[in-house]
């Protein structure tokens, strides 16, 4: 099966014929879009959110080391 | 209670007495503060030094006798250090003195560094140790403006440098035309300063 | 196999593997979410009954399955933690709970989006339906039990504790809400059990709940990694990583 | 000493004390959230008692709901001064030169915030899941917004009254916690209209009065209950 | 030093802590007159609520008497350790020579005497109120008893963890409510079948069961909670 | 951490360290507490005293390395006074000695007599100044079988007289085979009893 017979095959397939059936959806279109949007929303949070957290301290610590060692060795104030 | 100098008394306090639990703790108390003065309450415990510290702050009116003429505002510490173990130093700080003035957040964190808080204006009070949380409610007598202070065992949980430092604190108020009336069972270093009222005689000396 | 346990216990070799292996999972699981949902949406055919709603199918299942499994691995990470107190169980129980609270969160809206065409309400209590927003708050309560400590070493610990007593109570509580409905079950709402799928529909359908768990096992990866830097912040390999950053940057 | 400064504007003192209050009830994001999802979960134990007919619970919706916010209201009123109370600080409180009156207004404030004004906002949610019709809906917040403020007001008092564990304190405490009976009958009265279709207008505007009462007078009384109780 | 005693027996020590607990309770009549109190509104509540059509709330009786048990179980279980957190008495109580787990159970028994058991006792007086049969009255204290002693246990749970945080009840709830459903429903439905005129024995020993389960294993996650918290 | 005369130790400590909110407060502590010896902790607030005794004590095990051998029951005062405001102190101190042994309510009764409550004994505990709060949990000291006690700032709140007074049963304590470790920022008069842990230095005296 070449690849053009096998696209043919998938366009074939296809259930909506045109984007506005796609985003219609028989009526249905605004609760499942909506549903989907939602899930994209949130799974994209769900990725990013502990990637930033962790550059974002990795980032604090670093700037703390720096700030420590440009500074002459002092001990933590409680006196 | 003679009206002699009277014009700048700070405090005027007439025949105080006070009966606690069917116990007279003293009776016919009469004392003036003027500025300059530095008063040490004395007594063993339960001899009733709290309770005239309330009593002179107004917090406290049943089962008094006598009549306390306050002339100029007070600062009143007493006993808990009114610390919330949830906000931080300055915010606790900062809620202290949004009652008397405004204050800048460069002069809280000025006073917090001066009770050796530096460093620590940002963490929940709950962490700190016991002397520090009372050090925050000490940071106070650095923003206020008011002449009398009344202290309710200020020392308690400072160690000897804080001691130190705040005696100096007290000593700089005084002479620059405060008076301070406190509490406490150590001896302070300021003797030469600090005139006493004895209460378990219920006499003035 | 003692030393892979103890490598386990090992922050910084989790560490590098949980980055190795999310180099390879990660488009792994975003190509299967991808050819998941372009097959869901665009080549199946409409249930006969409810129409194109139907494909919210292809996240709401999905999202529920995990959900569920999800809260197995945050209370096996628990016990594991308090048990053998090994450290690293204790950083993956700690990262299971934002992960399942989402999971479940989509499940419930979608499913609450899906039953307004369906059922014609937003909400119906259904015994699943009540059992999935029970686990929510299984899962919110032990991600704010974390939060509002500050001792972080204590608050894995308290989590643990509390995972350990949802493990017991889990199945208590399902049981009962199932019971509970067939008890009361209304005429009115009966919810079809959904096993007579059709393969078109299926197909896509299992694809997509591989991809939600490789989603899962990724999230899990990646929360696991920011939680060991933070916790791991005065060892030398984080300040390492910290000043390698900074040269980057 | 420092140099004298002035007082400040009383309000910036108020606005000072309900942020503080605000701060220590949320003092982290997630603390926001903590009394939504109790409101969530209180909500869903009802369908578990009950039963899950849908318009057996819509029958109950508005007594729900009101049931929820006593609740909270009661329960969390106890404590609105106890901390500050038990370290010193209602001392200071007493001490600052300050309008008691509006500082106790601003407790009161601060509470009703984290309890009434939260539930209100969020209750057309809840609402929704128990079935309410849509209809009901702006009676239903208005009339917790108004009623739970005076639940609020009229619970200082009683936690005025027995911040310093006197007895007296408490009994006149259960005396006054009756006080909420009308607020109840109004208010769930005033959605139960709504929910038929009725002007519920007549129900809030009593609701109104009373809140008007409640804030001319409950502060007074708070403020003599706070000096009988530090004056141990 | 004084010469060394032994270690009393550990019951003895159980029955002071049990003894303490309830005379502190009795000396702050507040804590136990508010859920009481709030029980009478809300029973009183309901008919306001629902039209007082006897029949509609017969059927709800049930289900209502368990909520507000449930509800006042709930917001008082807060404070089982709070206070002795605050004053440094469960430091005491860690480091006493004593097994803990039978201490937590004593402090338990305290809680469950003061909250569910005294509810158990007047429900009798709730129940006529809003018409639940007589019939059901015995089912309805045996299934308030069992099951508030199982919600203390929990609600213990959730007591001990929380305890060293300092933040608003809020999160306790949050913890414990979803532990709280399985009571919840098998307590209603004990009660509704018994006001049907089915046997409640079933349902009843479901909760016995589920005591005999949280007595087993609820003190260990106390215990085990408390230790954190003290050392947070 | 030699095995030497360990047969008569109360409690090792081994290579103690502790690291509080990113600072190391103490690390390679190791001592030995023996019958006889009465130990001062010593530091300025912050120091972590408050903490080194609450691991001592088995309450704190959060970021600390180190072990702690417990060889003899210990007795434990920390800085909260465990003192139920609703309850009358000879309520407050029948409880807190009931995990211990059962003592009579004559010898409790003692007790409170010794540490100058006489008189105070059923009164509720809200009323009691703050000395005499605290002496109510120092009472305990009376009752105690424990050789080893932990004291964290037992003299605060304490008048003079009660200050010597509770100096003169810690030394009837060490000098009867018991041993004390106690933080104060007072220095004790029984300096020639005291030893010394430093504690900003991190070294054993
Ligand atoms: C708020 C609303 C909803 C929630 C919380 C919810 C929850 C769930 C859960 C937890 C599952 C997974 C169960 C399992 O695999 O054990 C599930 C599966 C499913 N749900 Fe929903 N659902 C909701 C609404 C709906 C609606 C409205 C429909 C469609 C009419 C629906 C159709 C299905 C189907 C077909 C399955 C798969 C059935 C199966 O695998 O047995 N759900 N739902
Ligand atoms: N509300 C009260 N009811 C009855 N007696 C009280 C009350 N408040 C205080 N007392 C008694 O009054 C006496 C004095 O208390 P106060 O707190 O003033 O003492 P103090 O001098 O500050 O002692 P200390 O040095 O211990 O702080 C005590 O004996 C106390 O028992
Ligand atoms: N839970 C915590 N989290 C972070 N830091 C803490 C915590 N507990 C204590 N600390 C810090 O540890 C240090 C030591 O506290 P500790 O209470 O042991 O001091 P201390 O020597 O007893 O002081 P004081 O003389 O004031 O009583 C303090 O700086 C405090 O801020
Ligand atoms: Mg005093
Ligand atoms: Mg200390």
């Amino acid at each position: 099966m070449s690849v053009a017979q096998w696209v043919a095959q998938l366009d074939q397939n296809l259930y909506f014929r045109s984007v506005d059936a796609l985003l219609d959806m028989e009526g249905h279109g605004a609760f499942v879009w909506s549903a989907y949007l939602i899930t994209t929303l949130v799974v994209l949070a769900m990725l990013l959110l502990p990637l930033r957290r962790k550059r974002r301290f990795l980032r604090q610590l670093a700037g703390e080391l720096k700030r420590r060692e440009g500074s002459p060795r002092t001990k933590g104030g409680g006196d | 209670m003679a009206q002699g100098q009277d014009g700048a008394a700070l405090l005027r306090a007439d025949a105080l007495s006070l009966e606690r639990g069917g116990r007279e703790l003293f009776c016919g108390l009469s004392f003036t503060v003027r500025p300059g003065q530095l008063l040490q309450i004395e007594g063993p415990n339960g001899a009733g030094k709290t309770s005239l510290l309330r009593i002179l702050a107004g917090l406290s009116r049943y089962g008094f006798g006598g009549r306390v003429h306050r002339q100029a505002p007070q600062l009143y510490l007493g006993h808990h250090p009114a610390v919330k173990a949830l906000l931080t130093p300055r915010e606790n700080l900062a809620w202290h003195v949004a009652g008397e003035g405004g204050h800048s957040d460069a002069r809280i964190e000025a006073a917090l560094e001066q009770v050796g808080l530096y460093g620590y204006e940002d963490v929940p009070s709950m962490t700190l140790s016991a002397g520090q949380h009372r050090r925050v409610n000490l940071a106070r007598l650095y923003l206020s403006s008011a002449p009398l202070w009344l202290l309710d065992e200020p020392f308690t949980a400072i160690d000897k440098a804080g001691v130190a430092q705040l005696e100096q604190l007290l000593e700089n108020h005084v002479q620059g035309g405060g008076a301070v009336i406190l509490t406490s069972h150590q001896a302070l270093q300021l003797t030469r300063l600090v005139e006493f009222i004895h209460l378990d005689a219920g006499l003035v000396a | 196999m003692w030393s892979f346990f103890h490598k386990l216990g090992s922050p910084p070799w989790l560490f590098g593997i949980a980055g190795s292996i999310l180099r390879w999972l990660l488009p792994i699981t975003l190509v299967a979410l991808a050819v998941g949902l372009v097959w869901g949406l665009l080549f199946t055919h409409p249930d006969f009954r409810q129409g194109n709603s139907y494909r919210i199918i292809y996240i709401h299942v999905p999202a529920a399955v995990v959900a569920l499994a999800g809260y197995y691995v945050m209370a096996i990470a628990g016990a594991v933690s308090l048990v053998w107190k090994m450290k690293m169980a204790d950083v993956a129980m700690r990262a299971c709970a934002p992960i399942g609270a989402a999971l479940t969160f989509i499940a419930l809206v979608t499913g609450s989006i899906w039953g307004k065409p369906t059922w014609g309400t937003w909400w119906v209590w259904d015994a699943r339906i009540t059992s999935m927003l029970i686990l929510l708050f299984l899962y919110l309560g032990v991600v704010a039990l974390y939060e509002a400590y500050d001792n972080k070493e204590a608050a894995g610990k308290a989590c643990a504790v509390l995972s350990l007593v949802g493990t017991v109570n889990i199945p208590i509580i399902y049981k009962s809400v199932d019971w509970w409905y067939s008890l009361h079950q209304p005429a009115s709402i009966r919810f079809t059990g959904g096993s007579t799928i059709d393969a078109s529909m299926l197909y896509p359908l299992l694809l997509m709940i591989v991809a939600f768990y490789c989603l899962f096992t990724c999230c899990l990866l990646m929360n696991m990694r920011a939680e060991l830097v933070e916790r791991e912040a005065r060892t030398n390999w984080v300040r390492k990583l910290a000043r390698a950053g900074e040269a980057r940057a | 000493m420092s140099p004298a400064s002035r007082p400040p504007a009383t309000s910036a003192f108020c606005l000072t004390l309900v942020r503080r209050q605000l701060t220590l009830a949320v003092r982290r994001p997630v603390d926001i959230g903590n009394p939504l999802l109790f409101f969530a979960m209180v909500v869903a134990l009802f369908p578990l008692g009950l039963g899950p007919a849908p318009d057996k619970l819509a029958d109950f919706a508005p007594g729900i709901l009101w049931i929820i916010a006593l609740l909270s209201s009661l329960l969390s009123s106890d404590t609105v001064f106890r901390s500050d109370f038990e370290d010193g600080s209602l001392e200071q409180l007493l001490l600052a030169p300050q309008p008691l009156y509006l500082s106790v207004l601003a407790y009161i404030l601060a509470h009703w915030l984290i309890t009434g004004a939260l539930l209100a906002l969020v209750s057309p949610l809840f609402a929704v899941m128990i079935n309410l019709p849509s209809a009901a809906i702006p009676a239903l917040v208005c009339a917790l917004a108004l009623g739970t403020a005076v639940l609020s007001l009229v619970g200082g008092i009683g936690a005025a009254l027995t911040v310093g564990l006197k007895r007296g304190g408490m009994l006149i405490s259960l005396l006054i916690l009756p006080f909420y009976m009308p607020v109840l009958i109004f208010g769930s009265a005033a959605v139960r209209q709504a929910a038929l279709g009725a002007p519920a207008a007549p129900y809030l505007a009593i609701l109104g009065a009373m809140l008007c009462l409640a804030i001319a007078l409950a502060p007074l009384a708070i403020a003599a209950g706070l000096r009988i109780s530090v004056d141990a």
